[in-house]
């Protein structure tokens, strides 16, 4: 098998998660979703690394991941808040730009 | 190392081939799930399937530090605190499936669709044949490799990485913590203005219905039968889960009723709707 | 002596000024400040003419130069006078008659509380028609011809409160505005032509034009003549004008104003010479006008309008004799001065009448007032037989030499205006005898006014009486004295040229004729009004009359055509305007409103919504990239 | 380097404007009294430039030159010619008149309120368009005058919009709602003439490297700076379309009847009598200098609409009901004579038309702030309201039968000079246009005569009975003006003597010669 397979995985998991992105309407999932095509990337990158034989591919997906940590403590907190405030978690009732 | 050998190959071995075929199907199965799934629960206990097998791969493909971490802080820590999120929300509540934006499933799917054609080929256009292995990379451990390069070439960003979770950390503390910008009203204080606003003098009425449902989400029946939404918590009526039990209650009663007729020996009437033991055994 | 020119205008545009601005504390002296400052004017006339006299015939030319007005490269225009015999005998006419009038106006005004403005517009008018006869050059001209149409203007719509005056005064004012497109392209033709319009230099050199540029000038002095000088077409403002005051009417509408189109002709009179086709235009319009004014006279049951209807026939004379060229031009003159005697003497006696009379001015509610108004009956008399060519009086002398030039123009052209003119003194006759036997003879038929106020018919005070003697005098004699030697057109001789034409008949042939048309115009209107009593209603009449008394139809038909019309076209473009104009600019922004309403709806509010079309963003650029790696 | 006079002259209104909006809320009369010491006092500087003038010396006189946007070749560079001064003297002489006319028509509704800036806002904003107007006649850098040609929108938009009459048959509410109509129709329109105009003034730096007007002119006099035709035509056309916009040229005159029949009488001569003329000031300074052959080229097409601008808005006056929008019509009518007398391109058409910016400037503040008097009194702009004026306000009455007059071009008042030299100018070149637009002077008199007649004169309607006449203020306001026209009327040498030197510069700019006569050609 050539490697080349874990990236077309990497592909379809982030079409996946981009996908599900723009079809959930529940703010938890969607960023589950964003967490998926992160993680998609991820493997991407871990790929790239074994192709070059270097490890530079493996500290961006772990910076990744720290980012990722971030984006989550810091989401989370936002639904949270949002949730407080409005007691629904979709993301559909955050629209007070709509006509 | 046998496995740095095959690393370096251009194909893997039929073990590595095997591993990925039967995990790769499970991972894009919970990926699927993730988004499918109508209960926020099983999408994130979906997701931490589809990031264990994640790990694997990474192990597999010769970033063990990685591999670790994965499980460690995605799949141990962050995992977690969707889920503590998903019960702070509500775990029960199920989503709808039902799309309310005018054609905006066709369009998700239709890019979705286009963006990975284009992915795919992408890939497959590149002459992707040459893998030059971690072999010599993790040559003095995976771990050690890690360290020199963040430590040396990516200190900086290491730097503002760790701001960055500081940050983050602090923010979500901010956004989350509600500051008390007043003096919490007292006993009497809130009594007072329960008389001064003129409604609610007595305390609020009790939920349950007869000794059979006395559990706090079953709203109390008034007198004509119609179910009192005071009577039950406002967290719970605001997470939506108020069992409502009017119809259902005055149906018990009536069968009540009817079997008590029946012990008189009074007409027949039809047995009860089966449905309604399930629901209320629920 | 040239400086004393300016004082002549200088006068009464002073009194003008000073009445129109001083305000009420001149109410009780006013009038008398500007009958003084007309007398001075008058004065001043008569200085310079002595002057003239003084002078051999041939520099009997005054120039004085003010200053430059306009000024832009070869376009000059300077505010400059000149006095020559032409301009000078109408400075007499018009600074004499103006002064009696004046006097007349204090004794027939004096219950109206807004006399003091109404001297200020009489002495406006003196000044704008000051102007206009001394004008050096076309546009100063101009300047008084256009003058004297605001004085007539405001005169007219004095008794403002009356919609009628203010209709009639707006309407001669739009007419005269018609002629005066005439002369402002008259003045601009001139000066592409001779590069200049001042009189000297236009009219010596007028040779040296082509005839056709000359044919357009003289057809645009025409025009502006016929606007000014009420001749057919532009007519129709003259009846209308009697709403003004009767001395207003005496001056303005009979005197001196209505003759200016007279004078422009005369003045250009080497124009004229040498355009022979616009002359023809010119006789044709006089003899056209002379008759529609007598056959309007002879219906008119309102005295005013009937004199309108004569004033109106004796310029269409005086207008064909201008247009018989310098057979014509001195006896053109002539006329109009004699004319201006008697006619002004008939307007004030019809005005003493109306004094007399409560303002009635329909005259099958008079009769039988001379008993009642000696002097006036005596004055309007002479006037009367004046303006018919009774002989030896003003009008006889005057007319007749008309008839005779219009003979003596020529061939089948001659014997066409002869024929015209001759009617035109029968029926003047007619009509002039239809008005005195009406007034001031028969049975009394008046009727209370709509007060209930029983007319009391009174002598006029003397004020009034005195300026109407003189003017008899004058239409008694004035024709009398400018025949003797025939002094008035040795006279003019040297400014208008002068040449006697080949008459077919003889001069006494003529005379004769002359007096036969007279008796049996009289004697056709003794038979009707004299024999007869006259009916306090007027009978329905022929169709004839009927049309006659709506000015044979000549307002009806500028009503329908002229007014429907342009009511019609400014209604229908204030619409376009709204629509189409302004419409296209709405409907560019109502456009691009819709636009980005639709627009809009893309900016649903939802973040999937902009999150599909990031990512559909996100697909066409990783696209974009294959694509262009691929090429 | 001697006084920078021009400067002065422009930024004394504008530190007076700003001085003005500062006076404190509760001192009302105090900002009223500074404008008007501004507004004097700026006119004396006028007088003092008029003094300065050589109408014999250089063609450009009173110069001042700095360096601003080194990067773009952008000078302050200003300079007046005999138009400019002309212009700059009637801006100047015009505002004190607008501002004592003014006085009362930004006053709060309710006597007592002490909060009430507006009044300070309207005397600002007035004083704000006299500086930019008079350095828009001044500059000589086109991006100079760009720049103020646009930003005097701004004052006139919020003067247009913020302050109306008083009265309005509809309501406060449609008065208000009409209003802003009317400013936003106002503004979008000359927004949009500015716009293609700034596209045509980069165009013109692309292809001449500086915006200095009298470089530019130069070079291309003596021929060291080549234009393409075509590229000519479209530089030109872009600043003609936005001078057209503020002249108004038909079709292009819609916004002007709106922004007039809704500000006050004030206003509404700011806009037409001052504004606007800095649209047909720059066709003779900008279009005809810069672009000599385009102007030739296009000559036929724009005498075409200045014809049907005359004829038009006469006919259109005479179809109005309300007393300013008819007035707005009238002035289309001038603004036609005035476009035709520029592009006859004959001296007596030139210097007509630069005389007839004066004198319109003149009669239509005399007509209109008459007519503001009397909307005031009896609070309506509909003339079926009024009726026998004359009888309980003579003077009223005599003035604005004057400012008819005046408008209708009666000899003996300023604009009939002007009227007869645009005519004459237009008649030696084109003779058939110059006789169609001789038929204006009769709709003219037409609309003049129908407005006074159905106003002043007839019998007394009960709603005027009572109508006071005018007061000493607005004697002050109308007198003068009366007594200019007629000054003017009778002696118009001093201005065509200022105007003539510079009209003959322009004539060689465009390489025309006035028409001989026929007579002397003859020979």
């Amino acid at each position: 098998m050539n490697p080349v397979n874990y990236l077309y995985l990497s592909a379809l998991l982030f079409t996946i998660g981009a996908t599900g992105v723009l079809l959930r309407r529940n703010a938890i999932v969607v960023f589950m979703c964003v967490e998926l095509m992160l993680n998609a990337c991820n493997l991407a990158f871990v790929v790239f690394s074994r192709m070059h034989g270097n490890l530079d591919g493996q500290i961006i997906a772990f910076f990744t991941m720290v980012v990722a940590a971030a984006e989550v403590v810091v989401g989370l907190a936002i639904i949270v808040s949002l949730f407080r405030a409005r007691h629904s978690a979709s993301v559909d009732d955050a629209s007070l730009m709509k006509l | 190392m046998s496995a740095t050998a095959q690393l370096a190959a251009y194909t893997t071995s039929t073990g590595e081939a095997f591993q990925f075929w039967v995990l790769g199907t499970v991972a894009v199965i919970g990926a699927l799930c993730t988004v499918l799934m109508r209960k926020a629960v099983h999408s994130a206990l979906c997701l931490a399937g589809t990031m264990i097998v994640l790990a694997v791969f990474y192990l597999a493909n010769g970033a063990y530090f990685l591999g670790v971490v994965q499980i460690v802080v995605y799949t141990g820590a962050i995992m977690m605190l969707f889920l503590f999120v998903v019960m702070l929300v509500g775990v029960t509540a199920a989503d709808s499936l039902k799309e309310t934006i005018q054609g905006q499933r066709w369009l998700a799917l239709l890019c979705g669709l286009g963006f990975g054609v284009l992915l795919f080929a992408g890939i497959g256009n590149a002459s992707l044949t040459q893998f030059a292995g971690t072999g010599r990379a993790n040559a003095n451990g995976n771990v050690q490799g890690l360290a020199a390069l963040i430590f040396t070439k990516y200190v900086f960003a290491f730097e503002i990485t760790g701001a960055l979770l500081i940050t983050a950390a602090v923010g979500a503390m901010v956004l989350t913590h509600r500051e008390r910008t007043e003096r919490a009203k007292t006993q009497r204080e809130l009594a007072e203005q329960r008389v001064r606003e003129g409604k609610h003098l007595p305390p609020l009425p009790a939920p349950g219905v007869y000794a059979r449902h006395n559990a706090v989400d079953i709203p109390g029946l008034l007198p004509d039968g119609t179910p009192s939404e005071l009577t039950v918590s406002r967290t719970l009526r605001e997470r939506g889960q108020v069992r409502d039990v009017s119809a259902e209650a005055l149906g018990d009663l009536k069968a009540l009723e009817q079997r008590a007729e029946e012990r008189l020996d009074r007409t027949r009437i039809e047995p009860p709707h089966p449905r309604r033991t399930e629901e209320a055994s629920k | 002596m040239e400086n004393l020119i300016a004082l002549l205008v200088a006068a009464p545009l002073l009194g003008a000024a000073v009445l129109l601005v001083g305000g009420r504390r001149l109410d009780r002296a006013g009038h008398w400040l500007g009958t003084l400052l007309a007398a001075a004017s008058f004065v001043i006339g008569l200085v310079l003419f002595a002057s003239l006299l003084g002078k051999d015939a041939e520099h009997r030319t005054l120039v004085q130069h003010l200053w430059t007005w306009v000024p832009v490269e070869s376009f000059r225009a300077d505010v400059a006078f000149r006095l020559d015999q032409l301009s000078v005998t109408f400075v007499l006419l018009i600074t004499g008659v103006g002064t009696l009038i004046h006097l007349y106006s204090v004794g027939y005004m004096a219950h109206d509380e807004r006399r003091r403005r109404f001297f200020g517009y009489l002495n406006l008018f003196l000044a704008a028609m000051l102007i206009l006869v001394l004008a050096d050059n076309y546009l100063l001209l101009y300047v008084g011809w256009e003058g004297v149409g605001l004085a007539s203007y405001l005169l007219i719509g004095f008794w403002q409160h009356k919609p009628s005056a203010a209709t009639a005064a707006k309407k001669a004012f739009l007419v005269n505005r018609v002629g005066d497109i005439g002369l402002s392209i008259a003045i601009m033709l001139m000066f592409t032509t001779f590069g200049t319009f001042a009189f000297g230099p236009v009219l010596t050199s007028a040779g040296d034009a082509s005839e056709g540029r000359l044919t357009a000038i003289a057809l645009m002095l025409l025009l502006a003549a016929c606007g000014k000088s009420a001749q057919v077409p532009l007519q129709s403002w003259l009846g209308d004008a009697m709403e003004g005051p009767t001395p207003v009417s005496a001056l303005i509408h009979a005197a001196t104003m209505v003759t200016a189109g007279v004078y422009l002709i005369v003045r250009s009179a080497a124009i004229f010479n040498g355009a022979p086709d616009a002359q023809v235009a010119v006789t044709v319009v006089g003899a056209v006008t002379l008759l529609f004014g007598a056959i309007v006279g002879c219906a008119k049951d309102d005295i005013k309008k009937a004199l309108a209807g004569s004033t109106m026939s004796q310029i269409g004379y005086m207008v064909l004799a201008a247009g018989l060229g310098p057979i014509g031009y001195v006896f053109a003159i002539m006329h109009l001065v004699t004319h201006g005697f008697f006619k002004a003497g008939l307007f004030l006696g019809a005005g003493s009448v109306m004094h007399g009379m409560n303002d009635e001015v329909d005259m099958r509610k008079f009769g039988g007032l001379r008993k009642y108004m000696p002097v006036t009956f005596v004055t309007f008399g002479l006037g009367y037989l004046a303006i018919i060519g009774f002989p030896f009086l003003s009008g006889f002398y005057s007319k007749d030499a008309i008839i005779e030039a219009a003979f003596a123009k020529g061939g089948t052209q001659g014997w066409i205006l002869g024929s015209v003119t001759l009617l035109g003194a029968a029926i003047t006759a007619f009509y002039m005898t239809r008005v005195m036997l009406m007034t001031f003879f028969g049975e009394r038929r008046w009727q209370p006014d709509a007060d209930g106020h029983d007319p009391h018919p009174h002598e006029s005070p003397t004020t009034m009486t005195i300026p109407m003697i003189v003017l008899a005098i004058g239409s008694v004699g004035a024709g009398f004295f400018f025949h003797l030697g025939d002094r008035f057109v040795h006279w003019l001789e040297p400014v208008t040229g002068h040449s006697e034409g080949d008459s077919p008949v003889g001069v006494s042939v003529i005379t004769a004729a002359t007096l036969v048309c007279l008796v049996v115009g009289v004697g056709i209107a003794w038979a009707m009004y004299g024999r007869r009593a006259v009916p306090a209603v007027a009978p329905r009449g022929s169709l004839l009359t009927r049309a006659a008394r709506r000015d044979l139809l000549q307002d009806d038909f500028n009503h329908v055509v002229l007014v429907r019309g342009g009511e019609h076209l400014t209604r229908s473009l204030v619409y376009v305007d709204h629509t189409l104009v302004d419409g296209v600019v709405n409907g560019t922004a109502a456009g691009f409103g819709g636009m980005s309403g639709r627009l809009r709806r893309v900016q649903n509010g939802f973040v999937r919504s902009y999150a599909v079309s990031m990512f559909g963003g996100a697909a066409l650029l990783v696209a974009a990239t294959l694509l262009m790696r691929a090429v | 380097m001697s006084f920078p006079l021009l400067t002065a002259t422009a930024a004394l209104p504008a530190l007076g404007a700003v001085a003005t909006a500062a006076v404190p809320a509760s001192r009302r009369s105090a900002a009223k009294w500074l404008a008007l010491l501004v507004s004097l006092a700026t006119l004396a500087l006028a007088v003092v430039v008029l003094v300065r003038f050589d109408p014999d010396g250089a063609r450009y006189q009173l110069t001042e030159s700095h360096a601003w946007i080194k990067n773009f070749g952008v000078r302050y560079e200003l300079g007046v010619d005999g138009i400019g001064v002309a212009l700059l003297a009637l801006t100047a002489l015009l505002i004190p008149f607008v501002v004592l006319a003014g006085w009362n028509d930004a006053d709060p509704l309710e006597t007592g309120s002490r909060r009430w800036r507006p009044t300070q806002g309207f005397f600002a904003l007035i004083l704000a368009v006299e500086a930019m107007v008079i350095i828009s006649f001044e500059a000589t850098d086109v991006f100079l005058f760009y720049i103020f040609f646009e930003a005097m929108l701004i004052p006139m938009y919020f003067l247009i919009g913020g302050f109306g009459d008083r009265a309005h048959e509809h309501g406060e509410e449609a008065a208000a709602t009409q209003r802003s109509y009317a400013a936003v129709k106002f503004l979008l329109y000359n927004l949009v003439g500015g716009l293609i105009m700034l596209a045509a003034v980069i165009g013109l730096y692309a292809v001449a490297g500086n915006f200095s007007l009298t470089e530019i002119a130069a070079a291309r006099a003596n021929g060291s700076l080549h234009m393409a035709t075509s590229t000519e035509r479209w530089l030109f056309l872009g600043f003609f379309f936005a001078f057209a916009v503020k002249a108004p040229l038909w079709p292009l005159h819609t916004w002007l009847p709106n922004a007039m029949q809704e500000s006050t009488a004030p206003v509404a001569v700011l806009i037409t009598a001052v504004v606007d003329k800095v649209g047909t000031f720059a066709m003779l300074r900008f279009c005809l200098q810069l672009f000599p052959e385009a102007s030739r080229w296009a000559t036929p097409v724009i005498l075409v609409l200045a014809l049907i601008s005359i004829v038009y808005g006469a006919l259109l006056a005479v179809g109005q009901r309300d007393i300013k929008r008819l007035v707005a019509y009238a002035s289309i009518s001038h603004f036609g004579f005035i476009i035709l007398g520029i592009f006859a391109m004959t001296s007596q058409g030139q210097s007509g038309a630069t005389l007839y910016m004066v004198n319109h400037g003149l009669s239509t503040a005399a007509l209109m702030l008459v007519a503001g008097f009397l909307i005031t009194r009896r609070g309506s702009r509909l003339i079926a309201d009024y009726g026998g004026v004359q009888k309980v306000a003579p003077v009223l009455a005599g003035t604005f039968l004057i400012g008819g007059l005046a408008t209708l071009s009666l000899p003996g008042l300023a604009p009939f000079v002007s009227e007869f030299l645009v005519l004459v100018g237009t008649f030696a070149r084109y003779p058939v246009i110059g006789i169609i637009a001789t038929f204006g002077i009769v709709l003219a008199a037409l609309y003049t005569l129908v407005l006074y007649q159905r106003t002043m004169t007839g019998p007394v309607k009960p709603a005027v009975a009572s109508m006071p006449d005018l007061k000493a203020r607005e004697l002050l306001v109308v007198g003068p003006l009366i007594v200019l026209l007629i000054l003017l009327g009778v002696y118009p040498k001093p201005v065509t003597d200022i105007v003539n030197p510079a009209v003959k510069q322009t004539m060689s700019d465009v390489h025309r010669t006035d028409p001989k006569p026929a007579v002397e050609a003859s020979k």
